[in-house]
């Protein structure tokens, strides 16, 4: 197609897209007008049922921690899918040669400065996210992220890393793989204790807004954020690699 | 007001498709990508708002008092969740894309065709 | 509605159409996180905070940080390739 | 025992999570025996679902959340004989791709194994979960694995931009999906398939109804690649490492079609059962057209990957229109059909692998003739070849002939003849490449350099050629193994809720498919014949590589169906 065809083509398709939601939307209800009878029964049953104030946590680690375990594995596969494409490269024979590559990001003080402070109270903000998922807003995905990118900033403000050619930064990996499977194996443990698989009732029913409220449910946040901040470290790793690896090869060629 | 929220959502999904369209760059491409999903965000958030409700966290609010539908928001989290990776796997793709062939533009990489 | 909840509507809109519409990459990037935070706020003013939370750290900081380092990568190969 | 069905999925996932965070300790080879024992403990766990259904349908309730006030607020897996048996498929066509595959798919890290056993878990999901978002979220799993397994072989630029047009349309197709499932949440208030479908029906069909239909199918027809969404998978099949075809060409375009099927009948049964022909006539039309313009394609390529390629997009076109019958019938033909024909479409692409290994090269044009010394490998291919094209006494036969008969009281003859002759044409495009591979029968067309692209082997090992003795035998099985029938026919009565038993294949369906076999031998030794023969350049120019091209096609094939399904529903009128 040309790509005057290909835009004529798109321009039809997107009025038709544009009209059907129109027609569509028009049959939602009202904004601010929804009156589902799943989020009121979800709503009214959080606090009794499993102590947990944040009905949002309770949804994603309860009611339907399936999905959340599926997505925790969504996460999981795009780490090592980025690991697998963005690996293959590092096997050329000149990095092979020379193993012990100390890979230095360009830095400067005032950066490692401002690095190094961030830090502290980022893990501490991560942490915390992760530890009260099942009371206020938050949980082990956000933390994860958070704790993900404490270390992302430590590396770029310019700790020295040591990335052999084809060894990755082992630590986060081995942490996203055991998350992974610690979500897994608190499934299976609701299917040994209390008869169902994901089932949290096993370790507990806890008083409400305390820290271990909500049987498995820290747990489960626990493992997810140990699996996000892994699989985001790796990630963001790779990437951060690929990048100094081609200004490596610039300086070389520079010299 | 209810068309402002849901046409938000219909012109995002829209305005995506069309970046990803036009694109000479895959990078952009991913970009716009994540504007068309954005749009399910807003869909799925604003059919479960209710007037003046409270966020469906009970901290520091009565058991009882209305909340706004806290199963859509679980799914919208699903659905971040979903975005963040699928991006970082097309990223990916398109760094190596970049790698071997030497640009970015999608119209300049078709290999297999016909 | 309230009127913060309209203003960040059509803000999101906005936002998003300028990043589908802009071409240069690197302010792709950075239109990207501005896009990012203001549907993070959205979130926060229809009474989820939850998500809003997810929203900020991907949308406004592990995404534009993906896009950055892509972009950089790409750009230092182009260096290299113009020197040849 | 169905409290433990969960298992199916945790076991696969657990080993894959196991395998890589200690996969640089263990190494390949253990990596090997981890995921194949995995799969196979998933494989023996639905085996075991399976017998113990009966033939029923069991819902289970994963967290232990039963429903309150009847509104199911956890979510179900929805055990019934389709889905489980679907699942069982699934898992045997995946132990047979990794023995298959085993020692050549990936030294260390063991990345494909890690990749392959997520795939199982996505899929295997996909088929037992009875909720909307649920399936949404199996489907995204299952489509994420499959876009990193396809552009694995990151040396080769094809493979990288196969790999991206799968992930950008695939990706855009599930967004629709999610509004679908938006839409049916805020008119419903419900995820469970069989409670929304109980609202929807109760209801009368507006736009949101008819979108939200459209959407949710678009959302899946871009998996199953049919016409207009089909693009990207010819792209993407071609540079996948072969071992994964197996699996991705078997079973995974097949789950867009189930997932089709639980949207039809499951969520919009009701509106979908009153105007059930003008959606037949929507689901027919496409369904046809795109076992037309697969088998056409089949016959333009010269890749041998790329055509097999197509040959899947011809068959998904026939699956579709055997769903369209909207009947009991039309999907127990259909049930029949995917597990024969995926079967012999593995054999396939096995056998394809092994000439790729043989001879270092993947153009007919380039191994004309070079293929003589490979007596097994040409033998199964033209077997696989024969069997697809619905020879007697084979599963693709059965499958063939009850999907004319449906199709024929569905909707007419035409449509069978249609059927008869896309599945003839494809036939014929997979003999003539024998013919020119195998036995050094000229084709039309230059005959091209032969240089191997990668270092021919001298030997084929067991593992590669055993796979598909089991696929063949597995293939013809199907059609002659009594009780066949009745489970399928008992599958798709529990998957439909419509009653109607399966007919007996009428006399003439032995001659339609004698007719289907002499017109395919015919079409092929005509092909290897003539020098001049028609391009199709037209049709071929659709299938540009180019990914604008394929976003925009995806685009306007969701507007047409949109706008189709309105009118076919009467919604608004």
């Amino acid at each position: 197609m040309s790509r005057q065809t290909r835009l004529v083509v798109f321009a039809l398709g997107a009025a038709g897209l544009g009209a059907l939601m129109a027609w569509a939307f028009s049959g939602l209800p009202e904004f601010g007008h929804y009156a589902g009878r799943y989020g009121r029964i979800v709503a009214q049953l959080a606090v009794p049922a499993r102590a947990t104030t944040n009905a949002v946590t309770f949804t994603n680690f309860d009611l339907r921690a399936v999905d959340t375990m599926v997505e925790e594995f969504i996460v999981f596969t795009a780490a090592i899918a980025a690991v697998a494409m963005l690996r293959h490269q590092r096997g050329e024979p000149k990095r092979a040669a020379s193993p012990d590559d100390v890979l230095k990001p360009k830095t400067s003080p005032a950066l490692l400065v401002v690095g190094a402070a961030l830090a502290g109270p980022t893990t501490v903000i991560a942490l915390n996210l992760i530890a009260h998922g099942a009371i206020t807003p938050g949980g082990g995905f956000q933390g994860g992220v958070v704790l993900a990118a404490t270390l992302v900033v430590l590396v770029a403000a310019g700790a020295r890393v040591r990335l052999p050619a084809d060894k990755p930064p082992l630590l986060a990996e081995i942490t996203h793989g055991l998350g992974a499977a610690g979500f897994v194996l608190l499934g299976l443990a609701g299917l040994v204790f209390a008869g169902a698989f994901l089932s949290t009732t096993w370790a507990g029913h806890g008083t409400p807004a305390t820290l271990l409220s909500g049987g498995a449910i820290p747990l489960l946040n626990v493992a997810t954020g140990l699996e996000v901040a892994g699989a985001i470290a790796v990630i963001l790793g790779e990437f951060l690699e690929q990048d100094m690896l081609a200004t490596d090869e610039t300086e070389e060629r520079d010299a | 007001m209810t068309v402002l929220a849901y046409g938000v959502a219909a012109w995002l999904f829209l305005i995506g498709l069309v970046g990803i369209v036009r694109s000479r760059n895959l990078i952009g491409v991913v970009i716009c990508v994540s504007v068309v999903q954005s749009s399910t965000y807003v869909l799925l958030l604003a059919i479960g708002y209710r007037s003046g409700a409270k966020a469906p966290i009970f901290a520091d609010i009565k058991p009882g008092t209305p909340v706004v539908d806290p199963v859509v928001q679980a799914l919208t989290l699903t659905d971040v969740v979903v975005e963040a990776t699928v991006t970082a796997v097309l990223l990916a793709l398109a760094v190596q894309a970049h790698k071997r062939f030497g640009t970015l533009n999608p119209d300049e990489m078709a290999e297999l065709h016909g | 509605m309230t009127a913060v909840q309209a203003v960040l509507l059509v803000l999101v809109a906005v936002a998003g159409t300028l990043l589908a519409l802009t071409r240069e990459p690197l302010r792709q990037a950075i239109v990207s996180a501005i896009f990012g935070l203001t549907l993070g706020l959205l979130f926060f003013a229809l009474q989820a905070p939850d998500v809003a939370l997810s929203q900020i750290v991907v949308g406004g900081v592990a995404l534009p940080a993906m896009i950055l380092l892509a972009l950089a990568e790409v750009r230092a190969r182009e260096h290299r390739d113009d020197d040849e | 025992m169905t409290a433990l069905a969960p298992l199916v999925v945790a076991v696969p996932l657990l080993t894959a999570a196991l395998i890589a965070a200690l996969g640089r300790f263990v190494g390949g080879r253990l990596a090997d025996l981890l995921a194949l024992g995995a799969t196979l403990a998933c494989a023996g766990l639905l085996v075991a679902v399976l017998m113990r259904l009966h033939g029923g349908v069991e819902t289970i309730w994963l967290g232990g959340w039963h429903p309150r006030a009847g509104v199911a607020i956890g979510v179900a897996f929805r055990l019934e004989p389709l889905g489980v048996g679907l699942a069982l498929f699934i898992a045997a066509l995946m132990v047979l791709a990794l023995i298959y595959g085993s020692g050549s798919l990936d030294p260390e890290p063991p990345h494909v194994h890690v990749l392959s056993l997520v795939f199982l878990a996505g899929m295997v999901g996909f088929c037992l979960s009875g909720d909307l978002f649920n399936l949404f979220v199996f489907f995204e799993l299952m489509s994420v694995s499959a876009f990193a397994l396809t552009g694995m072989h990151v040396d080769e630029g094809a493979a990288l931009e196969g790999s991206l047009n799968f992930a950008v349309t695939n990706t855009i197709g599930s967004f629709l999906a999610v509004i679908g499932i938006a839409l049916v949440y805020a008119r419903t208030g419900a995820l469970n398939i069989a409670q929304a479908g109980h609202v929807i029906a109760q209801e009368p069909v507006d736009g949101l109804v008819a979108v939200a239909l459209a959407f949710l199918v678009c959302g899946f027809l871009v998996k199953a690649a049919i016409v207009p969404f089909h693009l990207w998978l010819a792209d993407a099949y071609a540079v996948a490492p072969t071992a994964i075809c197996i699996v991705l060409a078997g079973a995974m375009s097949e789950l867009g079609i189930l997932g089709v099927v639980r949207v039809v009948f499951g969520v919009f049964g009701g509106p979908v059962a009153q105007h059930a022909d003008a959606v037949r006539v929507v689901f027919v039309v496409a369904g046809l057209l795109t076992a037309v313009v697969g088998a056409l394609m089949a016959y333009a390529q010269d890749h041998l990957k790329r055509m097999l390629a197509f040959v899947t997009i011809g068959h998904v076109g026939l699956f579709l229109a055997g769903v369209a019958m909207l009947s009991a019938s039309g999907v127990g033909a259909i049930a029949i059909y995917v597990v024969a024909d995926g079967c012999t479409k593995a054999a396939l692409f096995a056998c394809v692998g092994i000439v790729q290994r043989r001879l270092g090269h993947i153009r007919v044009s380039a191994l004309r003739g070079r293929g003589r010394g490979l007596r097994f490998t040409g033998t199964a291919f033209v077997l696989a070849a024969l069997i697809s094209t619905g020879v007697p006494f084979t599963g693709p036969f059965l499958g063939k002939a009850l999907l004319d008969d449906a199709l024929s009281h569905g909707v007419g003859s035409w449509a069978v003849v249609v059927a008869i002759a896309s599945t003839a044409l494809i036939g014929a495009v997979l003999l003539r490449a024998a013919g020119c591979v195998f036995l050094g029968w000229r084709q039309g067309g230059p005959t091209g350099d032969y240089e191997p692209l990668t270092e021919p082997r001298p030997s084929t090992p067991v593992r590669m050629w055993a796979p598909i003795v089991v696929l063949l035998a597995t293939a013809i099985a199907v059609g002659v193994v009594p009780g066949v029938r009745h489970a399928a026919d008992n599958a798709a009565q529990r998957a439909t809720n419509v009653s109607g038993a399966l007919p007996s294949p009428p006399a003439h369906d032995h001659l339609l498919s004698l007719l289907t076999l002499a017109i395919a031998v015919g079409l092929a030794v005509f092909m290897l014949g003539h020098e001049r023969l028609p391009k199709l350049t037209a049709l071929r120019a659709i299938h540009s590589g180019r990914l604008g091209d394929y976003v925009a096609l995806l685009c306007a094939g969701a507007a047409v169906f949109g706008g189709a399904f309105a009118v076919a529903l009467g919604a608004g009128g």
